[in-house]
Parts: structure tokens; C-alpha cells; sequence
């Protein structure tokens, strides 16, 4: 058992994930995904073949065609560039969300967890009485109280989210702990705070990773979710949950203003989900064999 | 004795990311009736793994490749479908392992796994196999054997875990019990009424039983017959007083050498003997003697040729090139000039 | 079975939960505004009504007599006046409640059916053809968005293929069956009106199923790994080594064990399946406080959406207990010692 | 000559939190007593629960004893605060049971080994580093040891590195936390042999900690036998294992199996819940 386990937290690991995962189809369909999406994103502006926020009343609700290649919009707005323009918010509010919350977590957890006592009390009272919430739910109702807009949605998603990554470094830091190695370098006399950042942080890092993979996905669903309601990204910003939101009374009959964006969502979301789970599976002793 | 089961040339491949790797070599052993038959090795040597094989519970998921020859109360094992094996399973061949703590559902009652197996094995009721349950329970010298029953597992030390284990095992009066490490994660008071246990079942069932362990004091004790295992071979097979009196290959010997006994102390300026390397991984092709890259009376033969087996007494079997010229030369092993 | 402390104990969880989210709900609806009496009447109410608002929020007192008054309000079910109905909160949600029960409710059990099914096959038949099409339908499922995939069903299944109805919860021509329990499906048997129940399950399909998919997926995979993890443990070999037949092995022994952490996954299932229900409801125009409250959002209809999250929270945090109750009953340790 | 090491009447009782105000309380230790003079090699033996690896815990203070005191050389470290006690834990180092998990697995040996004295401060890298090399050719390794991974190593080796750790800041007690146990028998005789030079040489002082008597025999002059928190039996090594005074004692020396000795059935073979 153990030098399979041992083998899973080698430091040289990167490299081999790296490697297994060009083995792992699967897996490299997910990077690819990603990295197609960041790209078209990131070039938005020189790939889309119109402005997104473009009127053209007359070329309203047209079907796919040369003209555009996903139709258009009830106001006549090129579906394909909106969908472009989209990558971009989703990917950034999709790391945003998730570099925030992850960093708060982590920093709250490994408090919590390695000194224990009051502070720890209070940290899982709170983030016991967060997760007490569907957490969809509450974060509808702190971006109503916040009011709507894409900002105070990523405010509320990640406040929804801390807890999360706060209990599972918690849980790490927990398991850390109590590892011959962290106890020996309190017989050196190491400062708690040495400890912390330099034996038990780099070694719960990785299921970490994972499950942050997976929350940007996660972010990205609950976000868009919230534009769709109506209280995240307001018409007329190219966000997918946005734009299906006000395509859905066009749907039953224009079916492609829908599809496309929604199509995009899943993609995207599924490469984060084909990531995540490829470096857990590379990451567990189990399905090395 | 008729041996009840018979060994013959085994060999087992087990598969691993890149191919195959092969866990056992030529693996012959013979076990008789209500004898003890010790499997001792070091971690690696593929002790565990024989007798996987001889249950077919390998951990290949069915790709493991099966070599030679077992033979169970006459019946050739190998040939046997999974299903045929089921119903030899905890019926003729029952087994205990290392880990009490693990080795019970922790979600039913000691007394709903052991009717399980019962009514597994024989059509009765459930309240005849409950009785039947408790009179193995008592059979082990389990006081209040009602109350155990009842118990969860994680109710009971584990000492009595390992006793239910046995009790389980035996429920079906197998004719071959395989023991692995059963007592290794025991204190060694609970350990000696566990080694105990098994050595009285044995006899009074005329069980056989093979019994695996890493620690030689314990073969010593309880076994009437031995095999030594060092990286998927065996290097030496006998009787155990044989075996323990008059060890013949290096391998053994320097084992022997290397376990702390009562009478040596470092302040008296005793040594013991330290074999020097590692193990060689299974996957690592050699030529010849398995042991020769650690073996101090290596010669060029050990590292070209693989050592056939000799006989150098009654039932007395000894893998090895140079035994007749090493045997002398390792000694009692004390002082510093021994360590090679 | 289940001892008196392990259930007093989850009680008086439940209590300090429940105070937890009033506190949190009080947050939301008093602190973080920047003006709750805003918040409270709407951005259209005018100056009076808006002083009026402050006086009876008491927003002058200090924060710990607002969060008493918030409370006692609360405990006499008094949650505001909605904004867009002039209606008190607590009304109108208990009128859309059952509609939303039964939604929540038809999607739970085919999310933990089907759920549980497919994992459970996947384990077993690892690798293997049904392992790779249930994965296939998990992956799929665990990125997809729920309020794409119901404009998708209404695209498919109404449009395309006119096998489902878009919207509401019975035909047009049939009127409601006397309520009893407000399920539409128990209350139509419950009167014997076979039309309604026929009608009442026609239209709950696509919803239910469009909501379900994503949990039905995650329990899918956590079934899927739970279970494999259970089969490779000691346990299973030991009742492999026992005789036990596979099938037994697999749907009696594992499934149980596996399970057990599946139960927990279920309670947060609820929760995700209740915060769906606001884009299901909104699809398919179906009459429950999801739909209400997605009417409230666009009115910003503050006191609509913090009853709304306070109703769907409390029931949350209850039906949480009473799948930790489960989870006790299903594992005999936490059941006896009351601890996790 | 006074004791290096005194353990004078350490109790510890560590208290579970149950419901409803219920505490439970479980004894590790009650009571325990035992002086450690200079250079001198003292074996504890006991069995699962006995309290020794809790022993350990409190000499180097993992932990703090609930009463009584622990002396260094005269000075009472049981209550000392973690400032005052740093420059003093440089005096006693421990080697742990499991060669795994004993080894940061994200460190190389040399960053490991080379930790204690770093912490300690006041020598300058070359410095650290020449002795690191010392103590890994001491116990056998190469200094190209100093680049790899703790994976790159086996049982035995880790543990031997693990050694060479506890010995950078020049220790006067070195406490062997069963440091063999989870390693094979011709393993474990490489690691007791390397123990016993390194006593030689370096004059250490020793607490070996296991549950085999044996090996606390071969390594220790002084035997110390516990069993549920308390001390049983102490004495020279020789002296207990030949005319043990106490029952226990006895019970355990001929549970333990051995080449040669016959099997004898134990007294009360029966258990019970």
C-alpha cells in the first residue's frame, strides 16, 4: 500500500501527472477543452466576426447560416460572437470566484485546523451555519439583499463556497497533523507558523487542487445560474446564463439562441470536470495499478 | 500421511500497469492432515501470494496467469471454474487474516456473519446455524458466547475478533486452514492463546493448516513442517525441528542470525548478522540463485545457474549451488568478524 | 435500536442549526442592505411608506432588539407583506409549497433510484460496456446545466416530439382534487379520480426528470466509488474466502456498507434539488414557491425571497436530521456512541 | 552521578469531551517514575496500550504530563512554555515507528536532515551541511542522498535517515520509539547494529521504546517492563529476563516465541467481552 500512496505525493509529480495525463484521453480531452475555451476568450476580440453588442434589428432571430454561423438574437446580434465574448466572463469568474474562495479557505482551515481551540470553534460555527443553506439558495438571497449585478453574484458565490474548501484543508491539515514528520519538527523546536507553511500546507495541497479544478466548473454553473434568474450578469453582457435566460421564450421556436450558449456552459464545465477528475484518479493509489 | 494438499511447480503472474510481472516461481509444498505446515519469509517473499493461489482469491481481477500444479484432497484446483471455488471456499479451504480490525463487516452482528457462512455451506435454519454459531464461539474459548453474537465488531477487542475469525473459518470443519499473519497485529499475550487456539483446532479437527507468518519464533512453535520463501522461491523446506536445528541454506541461516534472541546483547559486544541489500523486486529478471547478489558464499554458478532442489536429509530440501561448503562457515554468527 | 442520547443529540443539533440560519437570514435581511427599510417596501414605495418601514423595523434600536423582533415575528409566522401581491409571505409560500414538494420529491426518488442503479452497476461491471455509458451519462450529467437541459427537454419532448406537456401541473380541463395532502398524484388517489393522477404524473415527468439528472449523476458516481471501494476491502475478502456467493457478496454486504456514505450525499441532494427548483419551476410554469420566488426577483420582492429562503432552508436543515438518523441506524457504531 | 533524565510520579490523563458535560477520562499513565543516568541504555517494554509511546511523547514534549515532573538534569521541563524550552530540545531528540510517514515526502533527505540544525540557528550552511554528510555516512548512506526523495528510499533506509536527523543537533538522549517494528527482521538488524556503534561512538544515551522484548533486550542494559500505565518491573536487562519477580513480567517473556523454546500453553486460555 504504501508505495503507492508514496508514489501519489512523490514531488516530482507535476511531471508525472503531466505525463499519465497525455496517456489519459479523457483527461487531455478536458486540457484541450480548457484551453480552447481560455483561447477563444482571450482573442475574442480578433476571432468574433461582429460586435457583440451589435443591433441589427432587420437580421433579427435568424437561423444559423453563412451569415452567422449560430444566428442571431431578437435584436439581431451575432449569437457566435456573444458566445465568444461569454468564454471570457465564464473563465474569469469561474477562477475569480474560485482563487478567492480556495485562498480564504485554505488560510481559514489551516488556522482552524492546526491550532484548534476557540478560533476553530468558531470557524466550523460558521461555516456550519453557511453550509445549513442550499447553497443555490443562499446565494440568491445574498445577491438580492446585495442587489443584482455580476460583482455581488461572485461575492455571494464565493462566500457560499468558502466553507468548502475550508473544511476539506481543515480535514487535511487535521490528517497533517498528526504525520511523524510534522510531530518530529515540533521536537526541533519549529515555530508553529514554519510548521504550518512549510510541512503541513505543501502536503494537503493536492486533493486541494483537485477539488479546485472541479470548483471552477462548479462556479461557473452556479454563476450563469444566477444570470439566468436574473440577479447576475444583466442584458445585454454576453453571459451565457444571461443570454439563455432572455432566449427562453424564443426557444420552443428559435432553437439555436439557446443552444449554443448552453452547449458552451457544458462544454466548458465538462473539461474542468474531465480535469479534475483525471488528476484524481492519477492521484489515487488505487487506479495506478 | 497422504498430504491433502500437494503443491507442484506453481508459478503466478499478476498483472501490473506495463505487462505482467511473475509473483512465484516453481513453488512446491505438501500439506498432510491435522499437520501444521509454516510458510516464513521476509515482506515480499510471496508467502501471501501461495496461498492467494491456492484460494484463487488473487488480486488480477481474473488476469493473473496459473502455473503447475494444486492438488486438493485429490482434485486438480487450477482447472477449477470460480464457481466450483465458491463452494470450496470457507467449506474445505477456510482462511484468517492479518487484520483482525478489517476483517469483519462493521455493519452486521458477529452472529449474522458466522450463520451466513453456515448457511452458505449446509441447508439449515437460520436458529440451527445460530446454535451452531455459538458452539464455535465456545469451541474457541470464547466465554458468553450468546452475548458475542450479538455484538458488532467494533464492540470486541481484537483478540476476540481474531477468535470469531477462526471460529468462522472453522464453522464448516474445513479440511485446510490457511492462515495469514493471523497473529502478527496481536500482542504477544494474545498471541500465544491465539497460536494456541490454532494448533488444538487442528489437532482436534485433523485440520491442516498452512500458517504464514515473517516471524521465525512463532513458525518455530507452532508448525511441524516448514518452508522458507525469499522473493518468490522456496529456498528451504522440512521438518520444522530440521529446519530450525540444522538449517542448510544461507538464506535461512542468516535470518536465524538476524533475530534478537534472549541470550545475545549489543553490551556484550554480540552482533547480529545483518543481510546485507534488499530484496530484489519480482519484476528484476535474474539468471540464477535469487538470494546471490546478498549471499556471502556466492560463487560464479549462483549467479548464472537457478539451484535445483536437494535433498540433504529425510524430507529435507535445500535450494542451493554451495550448501554443503557454506553450511560450516556461517556458525553461531557472533562478534564482529561474522558481519559480511 | 437507536439509543435516546444519539437522538437528543441530533435534536439539540437541529436547534442550534435552526438558530444559525434565523442569524444568518437576519444578516441578509438587516445588515447587509444598505437600507433594509428599502429593501423591505421596494425601490417604488413612497417616503412615507418608507418611514413607516423604519419605524416598524425598529432600525433606530440596537441590532440584538431588531434580531428579537425579527424572531418573534418569525415565530408567529409573520414574514412581511410581498411587495408584488400585497399578500403576507407566509400565505402565498404555504400555497406553493406542495407544488414544490411534490416536484422536489418525484426528483429525489428518481435521482436516488436510478442513482443508486447506475453506480452500482458501473462498480461491478467495472471497465466493462455499462461502466463506460453510465460514466458517460454522470460526466454529461455533473456539467450540465439545469436551466439548458429543461429548455432542451421543452425543445425535444414538446416541440419536436409532442410527448410532454410545457407547463403546469395538471391539464387545463381538469380541476384540482380536493386537497388533502396538496400532492396532486397522493390527493387524486386518495379521491379515487384516476384522470387526475394520470394527468398529475404526465405533467411532473419532464420536470422531474430535468431536475433530477445532475444529483442523479453525482450519486451515481458516489455510489459508483464507494462501491468499489467497499469491494476491495478486507472485509470482502473474507467473506470471498468464506464461500459466499458473489451476488450475495455484492448487493448484501457491499451495497449496505456502501451506502452509508450515500445517505449523507442524499441530504445534500435535497438541498441542491430545492435550489433547482427555482429554474425548473421557472420552465415549465410550474405553480410552486420557485416559480413564486423567480417572479419575486424580477419585482424585487425582498420579503417574498427571504421567506422563501427561510422556508426552503428550515426544511432543509430538518430533513439533514432526519438523514443523520438514517445514517445512524445504517452504521451500529455512531448509532451506540452517538459520535461522528 | 545525578540523572540525566528524571521522570518523577508523571501522570497523564487524556479527557474526551462527551455529551451533555460527560467527560471521559482515560489514564495513559499514572504514576510513572524512572531516572536515566548518563551514557546509559534503558529499554521500555510493554504491550498495545501500556503507555510507553505516551512516555516518549512527554520526554520530548509533544505533550505535557497532567502531574508530575520531568527533570534535565536537574531542570523541570514538564510546564516549561515552547521559548524556554527550545534551546533545551536541541538535548533530546526521538526516532518515530513508521519510516513513512516520519519523512516529509515534499523535502529532499538533505533539506530534511539538514532541518533540525537550521532551526537551532548559529551555524552557518557548509556547516550544516558537512555534518549532515557525516551522519549519513555514519549510518550508511551515500551524501548523494542529500538530493533524492524520501520515495527513493526503503523502510530501513528512511528509518536510518530518520536517525541521522535526530542526531544533527549532537543530542544527549536519543528515544527509539519502537523504531524497528515496522521493518523486516534482517532490516531491523542493520538499524539495531548501526544503533549500537552509534552509541559507542557518539556516547548517547539511549530510551528504546518497543514491544519486543527481545530487542529491547540485545539493545538495552536497564529494562524497564509496563503495563497500563505503570511501571511493572525495572532492572538490568539480564536480571529480568533470567529471575523476573513479577507475574507479569513472567507471562510476558514466555509469550514470546522463540527458535528452540518449546510451546507451552497459557495459563488462561478463555476471554470473554
Amino acid at each position: 500500500m504504501n508505495e503507492a500512496a508514496e508514489a501519489a505525493v512523490r514531488p516530482s509529480r507535476w511531471k508525472e501527472i503531466w505525463e499519465i495525463a497525455l496517456r489519459n484521453k479523457l483527461t487531455l480531452t478536458g486540457f484541450a477543452i480548457v484551453a480552447l475555451v481560455v483561447l477563444v476568450g482571450l482573442l475574442a476580440p480578433v476571432l468574433a466576426p461582429y460586435d457583440p453588442n451589435e443591433m441589427n434589428i432587420p437580421a433579427r432571430l435568424q437561423a444559423p447560416g453563412a451569415e452567422h454561423l449560430f444566428g442571431t438574437d431578437e435584436m439581431g446580434r451575432d449569437i457566435l460572437s456573444r458566445v465568444m465574448y461569454g468564454a471570457r466572463i465564464s473563465i474569469a469568474v469561474g477562477v475569480i470566484i474560485v482563487a478567492v474562495s480556495a485562498a480564504i479557505g485554505i488560510v481559514l482551515g489551516s488556522l482552524s485546523g492546526y491550532f484548534g481551540g476557540r478560533a476553530d470553534q468558531a470557524v466550523l460555527a460558521v461555516t456550519d451555519m453557511i453550509l445549513a443553506f442550499p447553497s443555490m439558495v443562499l446565494a440568491l438571497a445574498l445577491t438580492a439583499a446585495m442587489g443584482p449585478g455580476l460583482l455581488n453574484t461572485m461575492l455571494a458565490v464565493i462566500i457560499v463556497r468558502i466553507p468548502m474548501y475550508t473544511r476539506l484543508m481543515r480535514g487535511q491539515v487535521l490528517v497533517a497533523k498528526e504525520q511523524q514528520y510534522v510531530r518530529a519538527a515540533r521536537t526541533f523546536g519549529e515555530k508553529p507558523f514554519w510548521i504550518v507553511v512549510r510541512h503541513i500546507v505543501p502536503n494537503c495541497l493536492t486533493p486541494l487542487m483537485v477539488q479546485m479544478t472541479l470548483g471552477i466548473g462548479d462556479a461557473i454553473l452556479i454563476a450563469s445560474s444566477m444570470s439566468f434568474i436574473g440577479l447576475g450578469a444583466q442584458p445585454p453582457t454576453p453571459e451565457w446564463g444571461a443570454m439563455i435566460s432572455t432566449a427562453r421564450i424564443y426557444a420552443i421556436d428559435q432553437w439555436w439562441y439557446a443552444a449554443f450558449p448552453g452547449l458552451s456552459i457544458l462544454i466548458t464545465i465538462m473539461g474542468f470536470n474531465l480535469i479534475g477528475d483525471g488528476i484524481r484518479d492519477i492521484l489515487d493509489p488505487r487506479s495506478r495499478k | 500421511m497422504e498430504p491433502i494438499l500437494q503443491i507442484r511447480h506453481l508459478s503466478l503472474s499478476l498483472p501490473v500497469k506495463k505487462g505482467m510481472v511473475s509473483i512465484l516461481h516453481d513453488v512446491s509444498l505438501d500439506v498432510a492432515p491435522g499437520q501444521i505446515l509454516g510458510l516464513v519469509g521476509e515482506s515480499g517473499s510471496g508467502k501471501s501470494m501461495t496461498a492467494f493461489a491456492v484460494t484463487r482469491l488473487l488480486p488480477g481481477g481474473g488476469h493473473e496467469k496459473l502455473g503447475g500444479s494444486i492438488r486438493f484432497c485429490g482434485e486438480e484446483l487450477t482447472e477449477k471454474s470460480e464457481k466450483d471455488m465458491q463452494a470450496i471456499r470457507g467449506r474445505d479451504i477456510s482462511m484468517i487474516f492479518q487484520e483482525p480490525m478489517t476483517c469483519l463487516n462493521p455493519v452486521f452482528t458477529i452472529g449474522r456473519q458466522m450463520t451466513d457462512v453456515i448457511m452458505t455451506h449446509q441447508k439449515i435454519s437460520r436458529a440451527e446455524a445460530m446454535k451452531k454459531a455459538e458452539d464455535m464461539l465456545a469451541s474457541v474459548h470464547i466465554r458468553q458466547a450468546a452475548d458475542v453474537l450479538r455484538c458488532y465488531p467494533y464492540e470486541l477487542s481484537g483478540g476476540m475478533r481474531q477468535r470469531v475469525m477462526i471460529g468462522i473459518a472453522l464453522s464448516c470443519r474445513p479440511k485446510l486452514l490457511i492462515a495469514d499473519e493471523p497473529t502478527t497485529a496481536l500482542d504477544v499475550t494474545v498471541q500465544a492463546k491465539i497460536l494456541y487456539l490454532i494448533r488444538e483446532a487442528c489437532r482436534r479437527l485433523g485440520t491442516a493448516v498452512i500458517f504464514i507468518s515473517h516471524d521465525l519464533g512463532v513458525i518455530s512453535q507452532i508448525c511441524d513442517t516448514v518452508a522458507v520463501m525469499y522473493s518468490g522461491h522456496i529456498v528451504e523446506a522440512g521438518k520444522a525441528a530440521d529446519v530450525f536445528e540444522t538449517p542448510e541454506h544461507p538464506y535461512t541461516r542468516a535470518l536465524m542470525a538476524a533475530v534478537p534472541k534472549f541470550t545475545v546483547s549489543a553490551a556484550a559486544g554480540d552482533r547480529l548478522f545483518a543481510i546485507p541489500g534488499i530484496v530484489p523486486d519480482p519484476s528484476e529478471a535474474m539468471a540464477g540463485c535469487r538470494f546471490a547478489p546478498r549471499c556471502p558464499f556466492a560463487t560464479e554458478i549462483c549467479r548464472t545457474a537457478p539451484p535445483s532442489d536437494t535433498l540433504t536429509g529425510a524430507g529435507h530440501l535445500v535450494y542451493c549451488h554451495n550448501w554443503q561448503s557454506a553450511a560450516p562457515a556461517i556458525g553461531v554468527l557472533r562478534g564482529k568478524e561474522a558481519e559480511a | 435500536m437507536i439509543s435516546m442520547h444519539f437522538l437528543l443529540k441530533r435534536l439539540l443539533h437541529l436547534v442550534l442549526v435552526f438558530f444559525g440560519v434565523s442569524v444568518v437570514t437576519f444578516c441578509i435581511s438587516h445588515v447587509i442592505p444598505g437600507d433594509p427599510a428599502r429593501m423591505l417596501v421596494g425601490p417604488h414605495a413612497s417616503p412615507e411608506t418608507l418611514a413607516a418601514a423604519r419605524a416598524s423595523l425598529g432600525l433606530d434600536q440596537p441590532i440584538w432588539t431588531q434580531y428579537i423582533q425579527y424572531m418573534t415575528g418569525l415565530f408567529h409566522g409573520d414574514m412581511g407583506l410581498s411587495i408584488r401581491t400585497q399578500m403576507p409571505v407566509a400565505g402565498e409560500l404555504a400555497k406553493y409549497f406542495p407544488a414544490t414538494l411534490e416536484l422536489t420529491l418525484a426528483a429525489m426518488l428518481i435521482a436516488v433510484i436510478f442513482g443508486i442503479v447506475l453506480g452500482v452497476a458501473s462498480a461491478v461491471h467495472r471497465d466493462a460496456w455499462v461502466d463506460h455509458v453510465s460514466r458517460i451519462i454522470s460526466l454529461v450529467g455533473v456539467s450540465m446545466p439545469l436551466f439548458w437541459s429543461g429548455v432542451i427537454a421543452l425543445i425535444l419532448f414538446y416541440k419536436v416530439f409532442p410527448i410532454f406537456p410545457a407547463s403546469g401541473r395538471l391539464d387545463a380541463f381538469l380541476s384540482p382534487p380536493p386537497p388533502v395532502t396538496g400532492l396532486y398524484i397522493v390527493d387524486g388517489l386518495i379521491a379515487g379520480q384516476m384522470d387526475v393522477v394520470l394527468s398529475a404524473i404526465h405533467h411532473l415527468i419532464l420536470p422531474a426528470v430535468c431536475l433530477a439528472y445532475v444529483q442523479l449523476a453525482i450519486i451515481a458516481r458516489q455510489v459508483r466509488s464507494s462501491m468499489i471501494d467497499v469491494l476491495e476491502q478486507d472485509y470482502i475478502r473474507t467473506a470471498r474466502a468464506c464461500g459466499i456467493p458473489r451476488r450475495t457478496i455484492i448487493y448484501r454486504y457491499a451495497l449496505k456498507n456502501a451506502l452509508i456514505p450515500t445517505v449523507t450525499l442524499t441530504g445534500l441532494t435535497i438541498g441542491e434539488l430545492l435550489g433547482g427548483a427555482v429554474i425548473t419551476e421557472t420552465i415549465f410554469a410550474w405553480p410552486g414557491m420557485g416559480k413564486y420566488v423567480m417572479d419575486s426577483i424580477s419585482f424585487l420582492d425582498f420579503p417574498a425571497i427571504m421567506g422563501f429562503t427561510l422556508v426552503i432552508s428550515f426544511g432543509y436543515v430538518l430533513i439533514n436530521t432526519v438523514v443523520d438518523i438514517v445514517y445512524g441506524i445504517l452504521n451500529p457504531q455512531i448509532r451506540e456512541e452517538g459520535e461522528r | 552521578m545525578s540523572a540525566l533524565l528524571e521522570i518523577d510520579n508523571v501522570t497523564k490523563t487524556f479527557r474526551t469531551k462527551g455529551f451533555f458535560g460527560k467527560t471521559k477520562e482515560v489514564h495513559a499513565l499514572n504514576g510513572v517514575s524512572l531516572s536515566i543516568e548518563k551514557g546509559e541504555s534503558i529499554g521500555i517494554v510493554g504491550e498495545s496500550g501500556c503507555g510507553k509511546s505516551t512516555l516518549a511523547n512527554l520526554i520530548v514534549r509533544l505533550d505535557e504530563p497532567t502531574s508530575g515532573r520531568i527533570l534535565l538534569d536537574g531542570t523541570d521541563i514538564s510546564h516549561m512554555k515552547e521559548d524556554e524550552l527550545r534551546p533545551l530540545r536541541r538535548r533530546i531528540q526521538i526516532v518515530f515507528q513508521d519510516p513513512y510517514s516520519s519523512l516529509s515526502p515534499r523535502m529532499t533527505i538533505g533539506q530534511i536532515v539538514t532541518e533540525p540544525m537550521r532551526v537551532l540557528g548559529g551555524h552557518s550552511e557548509a556547516e550544516t551541511e558537512e555534518r549532515a554528510k557525516e551522519l549519513l555516512h555514519m549510518v550508511g548512506l551515500q551524501p548523494s542522498a542529500m538530493r533524492r526523495y524520501p520515495h527513493e528510499f526503503s523502510g530501513g533506509q528512511r528509518q536510518r535517515i530518520s536517525i541521522a536527523r535526530a542526531l544533527m543537533t549532537e543530542p544527549e538522549i536519543l528515544i527509539l520509539d519502537e523504531p524497528t517494528s515496522a521493518l523486516d527482521v534482517s532490516v531491523q538488524a542493520q538499524v539495531l547494529n548501526i544503533l549500537t556503534d552509534l552509541r559507542a561512538k557518539l556516547h548517547l544515551t539511549y530510551l528504546f521504546i518497543s514491544h519486543n522484548l527481545a530487542v529491547v533486550k540485545y539493545i538495552s542494559d536497564k529494562t524497564v517492563v509496563m503495563r497500563k500505565g505503570a511501571v511493572v518491573e525495572t532492572g538490568p536487562s539480564e536480571e529480568i529476563l533470567t529471575h523476573p519477580s513479577e507475574a507479569y513480567t513472567r507471562e510476558l517473556i514466555e509469550a514470546v516465541p522463540m527458535i528452540g523454546k518449546p510451546f507451552r500453553m497459557p495459563d488462561d486460555i478463555a476471554e470473554s467481552v
